[in-house]
């Protein structure tokens, strides 16, 4: 055997082999309304008038919830806040497509998701205010946010599996973020629905950034969809800022799913407002980038759809936004009147049944919080916003 | 009927299959194969690959998977082929399998099972051959059990397959197959929580669990003259600090035995347990027979670091001479 | 200069970055938005998009490219955005960072710095408010460092970059800001596993760590009359025992505060060292002033789960009353 | 606001979303040599004659190699051994493809990988028989064996980011099965290198089994190069039974990778062997299967191409073989003189300076194994088989 058999790869020896790259794939981005006010008439999904008008006017509703939240925030009335501002469309067109027996798993953006399916605004409100108490998702067939980022995708693939095997007619819906297809969590959940033919939409609002990471700089990639190809399910990439073509995005893909494809959908939209109220985005991006996706604003392009369709005429948008006000005043009172939180809770409901020792801890801690008042000087039961 | 550690487990996943059918196993190589140490081995003839799956090389899948099964309805038992390969899946235990049931108040429950040979001495490559049982301990919300004998392998997988809450159960490959005992036939559940007392004895408490037991008990055996209580812990979490506490405050004496490395291993929580309790019973420091603070060695040194006999002799009499 | 604890790292990585070349700062938002805590402030602007890189939202990535980097002679500094968000790398420190100079026999060494903050206290999301430090604790080759002064951080971190092995470097997050104190300008090492007597005693040993020290620090200053020996542990691993049993046997009494929930906690480590070697000097147990063992509350109620100074105060009292 | 404005999606909608999925990309399978003994001459790579044989060779020597380890396992003089009989052609190529600056990532089977590239028969043996000095990897430019299935992707991506800045003429190479490709380190670091373009080439032998799941069952992905799409970097597919063509293949991408596109490739082969010693692959595969993959043997199909050449006739295979089994011989007997371990062992070369307390933990242990000398009665240096 010769020592050293091996030729010198520096010197170039000619070698071709065919490689396979993402030019390869023409990845289409499915819209139904064009930002020039034109649309496609064949792809209208078959939706009755006041079903077009609700889609608007919980568009409205998104948009405004996320002003009073974040205001609500600025005045330390609520924790750190996650704003959807430009992703309305996004938010709202795939709440639309789902059905009540569908789980959701939220990411944090998707206040309007989460109100469509039930869950009252003033638990998303004190969700936001970080009371254990609000994640029970009353009302909404909701697992509780991934704050976690991407840690929900293999979760909703187990669920996807059970409604397999019970041969239900739901879906298991993940909403992520473009920052989540990064994640080893987001591969593993996905290759595995794809290998279970699992009923699972991975419904990807792909807004630009992970906080201040461009997508371009996320991926290699130039789409999110392009990553259903390596998991042999179905992507589909559509224009997030267009809520009709996101509802009939996100019922393909339920469809496909429910017939045992799991689909990776990727909604180009663009997070308008900051990261959270914590962030500040001029350390990373131009004021320009925002006001030319300004331009391209979801609800804008909707009324337009609505007004030349005649639809819009029966929208009284200063009406809606006045009751949807409302609703928020209402919700901050009334979560400004849940009760203060006994301590038992931070102990509670980790166990069906609590342990001896943390039984100990809770009576300890009780005792010891009757006979040092002054405990309640280091504790505050309210954000600091 | 006689059955290994590694027969009680199949047992116990076929009585629990056949009970409720909502139990599904899962995990690398489980289903056609049977697992590469046999524990799945019959369950999807039996159960039907629906049930009864293998999956793909994805550790945090598994789990998550698991996950969203049981917060669904379902009854997990995932298997992890060999504890060193639990750490990928590490995340899904501490963000969402422990805190789910916490996370939605009780509205969504996560009732599964990890079940994942554990510890050295088998002979294997690295990595298949660690015991982290201290650092799932310290996960709230998460149960972690390792039992160390066929009768109890089989009652304690069919508690934790049962509970309402997650489960990691750590199975003491060393010795699957070492032995066999009488195991009964049909369902039975041994309780998870509760340490039990082998040996009743005045002199000292030893406390040790999974394969370490057997090395205990054999360390036991070998002294003459010492009147040792014997506990084996069972239970890595919840702790059943009383049958510990009550032990040392009779003997005034103890020595644990893990194989995990030393910093840092469960010894430490179970002297301070009996720091809190028993302080004043105690008529000499706590011993500690453990691995060394070095990754388990490959296996032509792997005998070194295992705690072996001589070892636990040494600690027992030296803390019962102290 | 006077410094805060994020100022005193920002100079720490500036220094370092300044002095070897092949020092390279990344993680997620780190270059272009100076990190989410400032921590990484202008290194993109001095040290150029080589150097300086922000990372994919990859965990695992950051961790293991930090190891790629080191075993070919890089001086890594990763950033993990918060402590929370270490789990899902927790295999690469385990499986590779850790080992890999035992693996190769010392052939390839991993020279690598995670900087993370960790602990509860302002008021941030689910998972944002972690101290797992115990586990890191008992993986045998990983270094773990918990400064709680801008010294200390700076010269710790100095330390921790140019040590030869891995280190996991834990950030107290709640007191980043809290205080400024005189921080040398230039370049000064504070070595890794020596702890830091703060306040000399004869009472009673208090020991803890990070932002755990400032709760501490204020029950103590609350508390006439007791004499306390206030040790900031500062190096989880290796630990100082040397400087805690000594100080045990000097006051024959100790109350350990940590963040983290108390069951698997480092206070067990402490304690079965007291116990190893300064048993018989004890007049009453080490108390243990801990989280509780649940997952830290969120932001609404994780007052109550944090160590306030009156508990502390509470048990510091009875162990010296015991 | 409408409490329930959700159309109900259980009565279809139709939605006409497009999707793309892996039928809209063509991978191709790049060969040089058919089974039926025809090639493309084109192809062929630039090698002088005794390179030509030098690659015949080395591929027997793996085979050889793994019988005789697998022999002598059986006989309890190793440990587990992967063998990687069947993947010659895969390993033998790719390790000609590389220069001695290249780092290498090891998975296990690719025992003439690593001799080609400086370690030693001894340390091979060594390594197998759970010697932790073996790791060493010396003389070879050797990561540790990624024992940790897909573990050391990210960690190649890290060394080929270091490449990178050094400006290195060289790649970091992993190799890895099929099986790897399930998990999220594969994922996570083959994404990042794509952000960097990074010099790495990720090698998968796609030996079609991660111990008993069919590759068909890890993934719904009709091959592993597509996988590269959704982390836009390039991907080939070759025929890994062919070595010629994974040479070329494997230039190729280190060509590509070093141009600043790191490479997916995907060899194609069929493990024959049992997954480990401790592997009954007839509890999940027919028989006839490997029989089928037989017929490809990779050694055969290049002994016809160097018969055809004309090349063979310098080549006295028995005497090719008898080498080898002399050279297996001799590195039985060195490994066999290793000197017994001392214990110490397991307390060095974890840390730079052995903190004190492990600096005791060995004192008190070498006391003790001097006080009980019972204790070597508990120690067994050797592996059990
Ligand atoms: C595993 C993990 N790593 C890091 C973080 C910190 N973090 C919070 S949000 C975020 C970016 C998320 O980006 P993306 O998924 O695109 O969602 P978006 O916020 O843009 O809607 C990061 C890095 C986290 N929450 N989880
Ligand atoms: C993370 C991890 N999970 C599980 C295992 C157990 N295991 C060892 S090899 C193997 C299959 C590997 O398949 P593949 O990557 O295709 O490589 P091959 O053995 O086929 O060459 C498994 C599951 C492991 N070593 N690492
Ligand atoms: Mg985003
Ligand atoms: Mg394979």
């Amino acid at each position: 055997m010769n020592e050293d058999p091996r030729p010198a790869p520096a010197r170039p020896i000619s070698a071709d082999a065919e490689t396979v790259s993402q030019d390869d794939v023409d990845v289409d981005t499915y819209r139904i309304l064009e930002p020039d006010g034109s649309y496609d008439a064949e792809r209208l999904p078959d939706l009755d008038d006041e079903t077009f008008r609700e889609l608007y006017r919980w568009m409205v509703l998104q948009r405004v919830f996320d002003n009073r939240a974040t205001k609500l925030q600025r005045r330390g009335k609520l924790g750190t806040y996650a704003s959807g501002r430009g992703q309305e469309a996004s938010i709202i067109g795939s709440a639309f497509a789902l059905s009540d027996q569908d789980r959701i798993f939220p990411y944090g953006r998707e206040a309007g998701t989460l109100l469509i399916h039930g869950l009252s605004m003033r638990d998303l409100l004190l969700y936001w205010r970080g009371l254990e108490d609000a994640s029970r998702m009353d009302g909404a067939n909701s697992f509780g946010v991934a704050i976690s980022i991407g840690s929900h995708v293999p979760v909703v693939t187990g669920t996807a599996w059970g409604m397999k095997l019970d041969d239900a007619d739901s879906v298991a819906f993940a909403n992520l973020g473009d920052g989540a297809t990064s994640t080893g969590a987001f591969h593993e959940g996905i290759n595995f629905a794809g290998v279970l033919d699992a009923p699972a939409v991975f419904f990807t609002q792909n807004n630009q950034y992970a906080i201040s990471l461009p997508f371009e700089e996320q991926t290699a990639a130039d789409t999110v969809a392009q990553k259903a190809l390596g998991y042999g399910i179905d992507g589909i990439r559509v224009d997030g800022n267009d809520v009709l073509a996101v509802y009939n995005a996100v019922l393909t893909a339920r469809e496909n799913a429910m017939d045992g494809t799991p689909t990776l959908v990727e909604a180009v939209t663009y997070r308008r407002a900051a990261h959270t109220t914590s962030d500040d985005p001029s350390r990373y991006r131009e004021r320009s980038e925002v006001e030319e996706w300004e331009k391209q604003d979801p609800l804008e392009r909707y009324r337009e759809f609505l007004q030349s369709e005649g639809l819009f005429e029966a929208i009284d948008e200063e009406a809606v936004r006045e009751e949807i006000d409302e609703m928020f005043d209402d919700a901050v009172a009334a979560a400004d009147e849940f009760a203060e939180r006994d301590v038992r809770e931070i102990f509670e409901h980790l166990h069906e049944e609590m342990p001896p020792e943390l039984r100990r801890q809770l009576s300890e801690y009780e005792e010891l919080l009757d006979e040092r008042p002054d405990m309640y000087e280091h504790i505050e039961q309210r954000p600091k916003g | 009927m006689q059955a290994t550690i590694i027969e009680a487990i199949n047992d116990a996943l076929h009585e629990e299959m056949a009970t409720d059918d909502r139990t599904l196993v899962f995990g690398q190589d489980v289903a056609e194969s049977g697992g590469v140490f046999r524990a799945t081995e019959g369950l999807q003839e039996t159960f039907g690959g629906d049930r009864v799956l293998d999956t793909p090389l994805s550790e945090i899948a598994i789990v998550g998977a698991a996950i969203g099964l049981a917060t669904y309805g379902y009854r997990p038992v995932a298997e992890i082929q060999f504890s060193g390969f639990l750490p990928p899946a590490f995340d899904q235990l501490v963000t969402n399998a422990s805190r789910i049931r916490w996370r939605t108040r009780g509205e969504l429950t996560a009732p599964m099972t990890v079940r994942t040979p554990y510890g050295a001495g088998v002979r294997a490559l690295e990595h298949h051959s660690e015991s982290l049982e201290a650092v799932y301990s310290h996960i709230p919300g998460l149960k972690v059990a390792v039992p160390s004998t066929p009768h109890d392998a089989k009652g304690m997988l069919i508690s934790a397959i049962r509970d309402p809450d997650p489960v990691l159960f750590m199975e003491p490959k060393h010795v699957y197959r070492s032995f066999r005992e009488e195991v009964p036939d049909g369902t039975y559940t041994e309780p998870l929580g509760e340490a039990a007392v082998r040996r009743e004895g005045e002199d000292v408490t030893v406390i040790a669990w999974g394969a370490m037991m057997h090395k205990t008990r054999e360390a036991v055996d070998n002294l003459d003259g010492i009147d040792v209580e014997l506990i084996d812990l069972r239970s890595i979490s919840p702790l059943d600090r009383e049958t510990v506490v009550r032990s040392v405050k009779k003997t005034g004496r103890c020595v644990v035995v893990h194989e995990a490395p030393k910093s840092g291993g469960f010894a430490g929580e179970l002297i301070a347990t009996i720091n809190d309790e028993a302080l004043m019973f105690l008529e000499a420091p706590v011993e500690r027979v453990t691995g060394f603070d070095v990754p388990v060695p490959l296996l032509a040194m792997e005998d070194f670091y295992i705690p072996q006999p001589p070892r636990i002799e040494e600690a027992i009499t030296e803390t019962v001479n102290y």
